[in-house]
């Protein structure tokens, strides 16, 4: 997967007509063969833009960035990527007519060992679902509502659940005890835009100020409820954790209880689907209610 | 800091017998910002708040806490006595101890006691966390709209328009007047409909403050309680109702014939035409579907009859809008349509007809003069079957629900049968009947008397023919046999359905109806006018089936909620209401979606402080908002606060035990 | 004056470490998730005192605890009861293995804050009460710089006791402080010395040291002139080019929550019925909120101040003041960094735009 | 798992504590003002008993109710949360349970996922007309809950058990 040179010719191509302001792409690091977001205002820099299977980071978290906020903007996005871009103009985040979107038919990204991600080999919408301009054909042909492969439970998730409860305990407790509060997940979701965040210390006196253990608990735990129905499993929050904490673990857990009790879409693939909490149906289950 | 007074009630014995009330308020004395508790026998007496009123003054309280019995008992009694007292009564909080620990926890007062000590410290919590609120008021638009111009409709508007309130009425045929119009006698006392009905239309007609705007509906509704805005659809009527005199040339030369909905379609009326002779308003409108001027350019002739010059065949559809206050939906019902019962041979045998179209028949303005006849030879029926429950109390076919007004009305046909032709005999086949109200009973056992009809209580199973008969066969279950009745007509007793325009109007005024399309009313019981959205009150058969003395207390019903409504410039309103942050207000809208009131809208405001740039935000209209907090829990920025039920509140009790 | 230095093998260092954890509460690197964090250990099987560089949180946390219980208090009508909390790490003496150079560097950065103005009890407590078994490194990573910033060959090894991986497996174990030679000397040398599992340091150990520093100095894919840097920076507060080098930095907090010498915290109370607890705990120049104050006026609320706040903090203000860099190049930041930004990269980058100006 | 060993009560989540002799736990219920708050206040009008666990907070619907308020309960003093509202359609506020009901599920699902056993988590429906209901419901989750023994789990360092 290598779209370097469409994406530079676009994008060059974009500044040429005036339609945008600024670009978002990937560039490579300078050192080894990893990338880095950069955001592009100056034509004459186009061509540092790179895309392959190393264009790992969810690029419409920089739509919440000053630098893009009410400017016109162009971007890549990848299918998990676009999906997390539909909510974000389902949620009245960005306008439309302020973005040219190039899309990708996304064969899977690499994590640093040059192993493919997980949620790329479980990805069951590799195709951009919003974009001007398709790049790389469609990989899904015609996409489902749930995307192109029946949905399946995240095998980790399916793991932890079928063990006991004491270990389960056990495990989830190490990893809140690791977690070092410093909100990189937050801050890396795209969809966390909130002016004032649940898990910011901002609100500590009322939620949970200080990084113990039980303050990580309540706060991922309630961070992964508002992202229940709106996670796009792209793991910017994942990549961005300093203790490599299994988050993913949470969202897919939220997603499937979503997916097989709501019978809703997966989240971002249908535009103006705004996630399973807010709306519901009068067939939810009601038997784990007295 | 704050500084809490706590008032621990003994509630006579209710309370002391369960509970120790003195170890109660000394672990309560050990809270930090508790600086005056309290016990005593009766707090809501007059001593009791008293109690209250002077310790306030005396301790500079700032958040008052009573232990007694539940807050939906004696919550609004203590307000008021911090309100005496000069404080703001939303200052209080009351810890249930009597409900929720002295009467459940009879057997345990040790652990009774520790119990009510938790529930005091939460209410402590809690209130310290209390805001002053104020009590909302909310301009008042003292117009009434009342939609539909039936029996339900007419007395709504008579009612409030007496109280000198304007109202808009708003009827989608060509006439008011409605079901009630179509009939002949009315049960149980027999006067004739038309008779009891007329002089309330021409008052409708004449009264200075209704408004009447026939042929017409209603289009969209925005706002709330008090200050709604509606778009009225005024559909093109072809005549100009200013200068019509109504003196009827236009339809008596009219060519075009078409069957005649007032009479079931057992005649015709023209394309011009209004609907029956005492219409109101008494003025004809052309029916566009089958004017030969309107659809194919030619004719004219009613134009050129007009003396006036009334006809106006280029009028166009009109959208006026009102300002309203409160809106009366009064929509009526619907006839179900029997064409499922197959095995009877309906739409096969003429002579199968329904409850209506019988009605019309013996109503001496009907279309054979107040004779039955059978619309297969037009002959006179001498042996009529009647067969009740036709689609009520049917699962398979039809709706679940009795029609209510069946039993009543066939009675009633059976008497009219037996009063125009008096060598006829009628059959009833019945489930049961039903005949509870005022002199119903007795209207049936008359009648059986009077009439000498036979009452059959069965099922009919089919009916095929015989010659020119129907032979109705159905079970006689009383004897426990099969039964055959020769006919010359058979009147089908139809249930009553909620006209299938209702989800529309739903819709349209946000408010909710139920799987058969009735409209909901906000509680089946103590609310039956309401519905679930302010302002907005329900009469007659749009609510459920009805007969016209029910039907008409609720209309009057309704008038005394809408003169309630507007019986001051400004309605109060209670100040637990949702509202939002401007600052953390991310603009997402979610809440937006999931309002059941629709009371939260979006706003645009500066980005920054002095910034020219604007950027949406979600705004909640407090008159709308009832407070349930919905909102509140899918805020993800937590922008949004919901007073009495606060984050901090709820987190404070959660916190203090 | 003079530390004594010794020579062993893997198997003798091993044994040291063993018999470390059998006689001090002992901390050393603990993987879990595939990161290395500084954990209570009593068995050389739990840990790995030579975990990567790239994949082991700072020691910072065992000093300045992510969140560390400042007080308790019991608040009820008779009056508010404030005790001392029972915070770890107080009491006892303990040892840290595993310690990177740079990590144990920062400690000596760190002091100099923490003996300023205020003297930070609990900090100097936890100072006086460790003892750190630092390792030097044999090579540098992609973002590793220490060497570009200023401290020289001499005080590179930082703390206490240093091990020095030499050629032909043999292994020097060094003590570089008072603290250092009494902790060494207190493990039983003489026992170890007649078993032969170490060795006394001969005329050539100071030699083989220095060679083996200087193949690993010679490692560095980064390098700068920290003092042309300081300089620089001084000079261009006002540079647009804060902004340009900022631009993808999403705001996450990770460099000073990972960052062994960022020491900002933020103070808040938890309270559960009568009884609360004051935390301090850590806090980020980078969050938006930083230096919001009462008031709601927040003088840096765009990211490009923040970042400035952040280089100029590390390279100006603290230099200045306490005559060190507020770094330690140790490449944490731009490790975690979810965007790959590099400290080292922006410093440079604007001291080379100021130039162009 | 039989969490009764030798009369002495266990936490379900983390076997190696064992509960305090009569210990009893602490259940935070959660009640909507419209149906269940009004149904508890006819328990007691009716004189009906139930265990005395349960401590009641009242929100005015059960869609006011954020996950975070069970998840801060379950880390300061209670061992369980019983979360109560109206019957599906009977809602006050025509359809807050609707809402309410699916952010229940996931929650519940969620906690269970992270260690806590699910009877920890409980919901009820009852009517303002069902104080019996209500007191069966109090008392069959005050028995679960007994049965768990006392909750472990990411409590706040200042919280003291009962």
């Amino acid at each position: 997967m290598n779209y370097t040179k469409q994406i530079q010719d676009i994008a060059a191509k974009l500044f040429a007509e005036g339609k945008i302001d600024v670009f978002v792409g990937y560039r490579m690091n300078g050192f080894d063969d990893n990338q880095v977001p950069v955001l592009i205002t100056d034509p004459q820099d186009v061509s540092k833009l790179v895309f392959t299977d190393k264009s790992v980071f969810n690029l419409v978290n920089y739509l919440k960035s000053d630098h893009t906020r009410r400017k016109r903007v162009g971007l890549v996005v990848k299918g998990c990527d676009s999906r997390s871009l539909n909510l974000m103009l389902t949620e009245s985040q960005v306008k439309r007519q302020n973005l040219y979107i190039i899309g990708i038919a996304c064969e899977g990204v690499v994590d640093d060992a040059g192993q493919k991600m997980q949620n790329c080999t479980e990805c069951v919408v590799p195709d951009a679902v919003v974009f001007d301009e398709l790049l790389g054909g469609t990989l899904s042909g015609s996409l489902t509502l749930t995307g192109s492969k029946p949905y399946q439970v995240n095998a980790d998730v399916t793991a932890l659940a079928a063990m006991p409860l004491t270990e389960r305990a056990a495990y989830f407790e190490e990893v809140f005890e690791n977690c070092i509060r410093c909100n990189a997940c937050r801050h890396s979701c795209p969809l966390c835009y909130c002016a004032k965040c649940c898990i910011d210390q901002e609100t500590a006196t009322l939620y949970n100020g200080a990084n113990t253990t039980s303050s990580a608990f309540h706060a991922l735990m309630t961070w992964s409820l508002h992202l229940a129905g709106r996670c796009v499993d792209c793991r910017n929050c994942e990549k961005a954790c300093p203790s490599h904490l299994p988050l993913h673990l949470l969202h897919k857990q939220n997603e499937s209880v979503i997916y097989e009790n709501f019978q809703e879409h997966l989240a971002g693939v249908i535009p103006e689907d705004r996630g399973a909490f807010y709306k519901y149906s009068l067939k939810d289950p009601d038997d784990f209610i007295m | 800091m704050a500084r809490v007074g706590v008032f621990v009630c003994f509630c006579g014995a209710n309370i002391a017998d369960y509970v120790d009330v003195p170890q109660v308020v000394e672990e309560v004395k050990r809270i930090r910002d508790v600086k005056y508790a309290i016990e005593y026998k009766y707090m809501c007496s007059d001593p009791g708040q008293g109690m209250i009123r002077d310790a306030i003054v005396q301790y500079k309280l700032t958040s008052i806490v009573v232990a007694a019995c539940s807050p939906r008992m004696h919550e609004k009694t203590f307000r008021k006595a911090l309100s005496d007292a000069g404080m703001n009564p939303y200052l209080l909080e009351v810890a249930n101890i009597r409900e929720h620990s002295s009467w459940v926890h009879q057997k345990d007062k040790k652990a009774a006691t520790e119990k009510a000590m938790d529930l005091c410290r939460m209410a402590v919590a809690k209130s310290i966390a209390n805001e002053q609120l104020h009590e909302i008021s909310v301009p008042v638009t003292k117009r009434a709209l009342v939609i539909g111009g039936g029996i339900a409709g007419i007395q709504a508007a008579l009612d409030i328009a007496d109280a000198r309130i304007p109202v808009v009425l708003v009827e989608k045929s060509p006439s008011i007047g409605g079901k009630m119009a179509q009939l002949d006698e009315t049960f149980p006392t027999l006067d004739c409909s038309q008779c009891i009905l007329t002089p309330k239309m021409v008052d409708v007609a004449s009264h200075p403050y209704i408004e009447l705007i026939p042929y017409a509906e209603v289009l969209e509704l925005q706002g709330f309680v008090g200050n709604y805005k509606v778009k009225i659809k005024k559909k093109a009527s072809y005549v100009n109702f200013k200068t019509c005199t109504g003196c009827g040339a236009c339809w008596q030369k009219c060519p075009v014939k078409v069957p005649n909905e007032y009479n079931m379609g057992i005649d015709k009326r023209k394309a011009i035409y209004t609907p029956f002779p005492q219409a109101v308003p008494n003025k004809p409108v052309i029916d566009a579907e089958h004017c030969t001027m309107l659809l194919k350019g030619k004719c004219g002739i009613c134009a050129k009859v007009c003396l006036p010059g009334a006809i106006d065949y280029k009028m166009e559809d009109e959208i006026i809008e009102r300002e309203i206050g409160a809106v009366v939906v009064a929509t009526g019902y619907d006839m179900w349509d029997p064409k499922p019962y197959e095995e009877y041979g309906v739409g096969r045998f003429k002579d199968i007809i329904t409850s209506l179209e019988f009605e019309r028949m013996v109503s001496a303005n009907g279309p054979t003069n107040g004779v039955p006849v059978r619309p297969s030879d037009g002959k006179v029926p001498k042996n009529v079957v009647f067969i009740k429950c036709i689609g009520s109390r049917d699962e398979a076919k039809g709706i679940e629900y009795c029609s209510k007004i069946c039993c009543m009305y066939t009675t009633k046909h059976t008497i009219l049968l037996h009063h125009k032709v008096h060598d006829s005999h009628s059959y009833v086949f019945y489930m049961d009947i039903r005949a509870a109200g005022k002199g119903y009973e007795e209207f049936v056992k008359k009648a059986q008397v009077d009439t000498g009809a036979t009452y059959l209580r069965g099922r009919v199973s089919k009916i095929y023919k015989k010659g020119d008969k129907l032979m109705v066969r159905g079970e006689d279950a009383q004897i426990g046999q099969v039964v055959e009745v020769e006919a010359d007509l058979v009147v089908l007793a139809t249930a009553v359905i909620a006209p299938k325009d209702n989800p529309d109007l739903a819709r349209l005024l946000g408010i909710s109806y139920d799987k058969y399309g009735y409209l909901s009313e906000a509680h089946p019981k103590l609310r039956p006018v309401e519905t679930a959205k302010a302002g907005i009150f329900l009469a007659g058969c749009t609510q459920a089936p009805k007969d016209i003395p029910d039907t008409v207390s609720q209309a009057s019903a309704c008038a005394a909620k809408v003169c309630g409504l507007f019986s001051g410039d400004t309605m109060k309103k209670d100040p637990m209401v949702s509202t939002i942050s401007n600052e953390y207000c991310s603009g997402c809208q979610n809440c937006v979606k999931v309002c059941p009131y629709g009371a939260i809208v979006t706003d645009e405001v500066p980005v920054g402080h002095g910034s020219k740039e604007l950027r949406t935000v979600a705004k909640i209209n407090e008159g709308v908002c009832q407070g349930c907090g919905s909102c509140v829990a899918i805020c993800r920025s937590m922008a949004i606060t919901l007073a009495g039920f606060t984050d901090p509140q709820i987190i404070n009790e959660i916190v203090s035990i | 004056m003079n530390f004594s230095t010794f020579v062993t093998d893997k198997a003798g260092l091993h044994k040291f470490y063993e018999d470390i954890m059998a006689s001090h509460e002992t901390f050393a690197p603990v993987e879990k998730f595939g990161k290395f964090d500084f954990k209570k250990v009593t068995s050389l099987s739990e840990c790995d005192p030579e975990s990567p560089i790239a994949k082991t949180l700072s020691i910072k946390p065992l000093f300045f605890p992510r969140s560390a219980k400042v007080m308790k208090y019991v608040a009820t009508s008779s009056g508010t009861d404030v005790s001392e909390t029972d915070e770890d790490h107080l009491a006892g003496n303990r040892v840290i293995l595993g310690v990177k150079h740079c990590d144990a560097r920062s400690l000596q950065v760190l002091d100099k804050v923490y003996n300023w103005d205020y003297i930070d009890t609990d900090y100097q407590k936890r100072r006086e009460n460790t003892v750190i078994v630092s390792t030097r490194c044999d090579k540098a990573e992609t973002h590793c710089f220490c060497t570009s910033l200023d401290y020289d060959v001499e005080n590179l090894d930082a703390l206490d006791v240093v091990v020095v991986n030499g050629t032909e497996g043999k292994i020097y174990i060094k003590a570089r402080t008072e603290k250092g030679e009494t902790f060494i000397s207190g493990m039983n040398i003489d026992n170890r010395l007649s078993k032969n599992e170490w060795r006394k340091a001969d005329d050539k150990t100071a030699g083989e040291i220095k060679t083996q520093y200087e193949s690993f100095a010679g490692s560095f894919r980064l390098k700068m002139d920290y003092k042309e840097v300081n300089e620089k920076l001084s000079k261009i507060f006002d540079t647009p080019e804060f902004e340009n080098v900022s631009g993808n930095c999403i705001s996450c907090n990770t460099c000073a929550f990972v960052c062994p010498t960022c020491h900002c915290f933020k103070i808040s109370d938890e309270k559960v019925k009568d009884t609360g607890v004051r935390y301090k705990s850590y806090d980020s120049c980078n969050n938006g909120y930083f230096t919001l104050m009462a008031g709601g006026h927040n003088p840096r609320p765009v990211k490009y101040r923040r970042w400035r706040q952040r280089a100029m903090h590390k390279f100006v203000y603290y230099k200045e003041r306490f005559g060190v860099n507020l770094c330690v190049g140790c490449g944490k930041c731009t490790i975690s960094c979810p965007v790959n930004i590099s400290i080292f990269e922006v410093v440079n980058q604007v001291s080379a735009a100021s130039m162009q100006e | 798992m039989e969490a009764e060993v030798k009369d002495q009560l266990v936490s379900i989540e983390k076997p190696g504590l064992i509960a305090p002799p009569n210990w009893e736990p602490v259940i935070m219920g959660i009640l909507c003002n419209w149906c269940s708050y009004a149904g508890s206040d006819l328990t007691g009008t009716s004189r009906i008993q139930y265990p005395p666990n349960i401590r009641i907070i009242r929100v005015p619907c059960s869609s006011r109710v954020d996950p975070w308020f069970l998840i801060k309960s379950l880390q300061t003093t209670a061992d369980g949360v019983l979360v109560s509202g109206c019957h599906p359609g009977d809602c006050h506020y025509i359809s807050g349970n609707y809402y309410a009901r699916r952010r229940f599920l996931v929650t519940k699902k969620l906690l269970n996922f992270v260690g806590f056993h699910e009877n920890r988590i409980q919901f009820s429906w009852v009517s303002a007309a069902e104080g019996p209901k209500f007191a069966k419901v109090v008392a069959k989750v005050t028995d679960d809950i007994k049965k768990l023994g006392p909750l472990h789990l990411y409590k706040k360092e200042n919280f003291e058990k009962k």
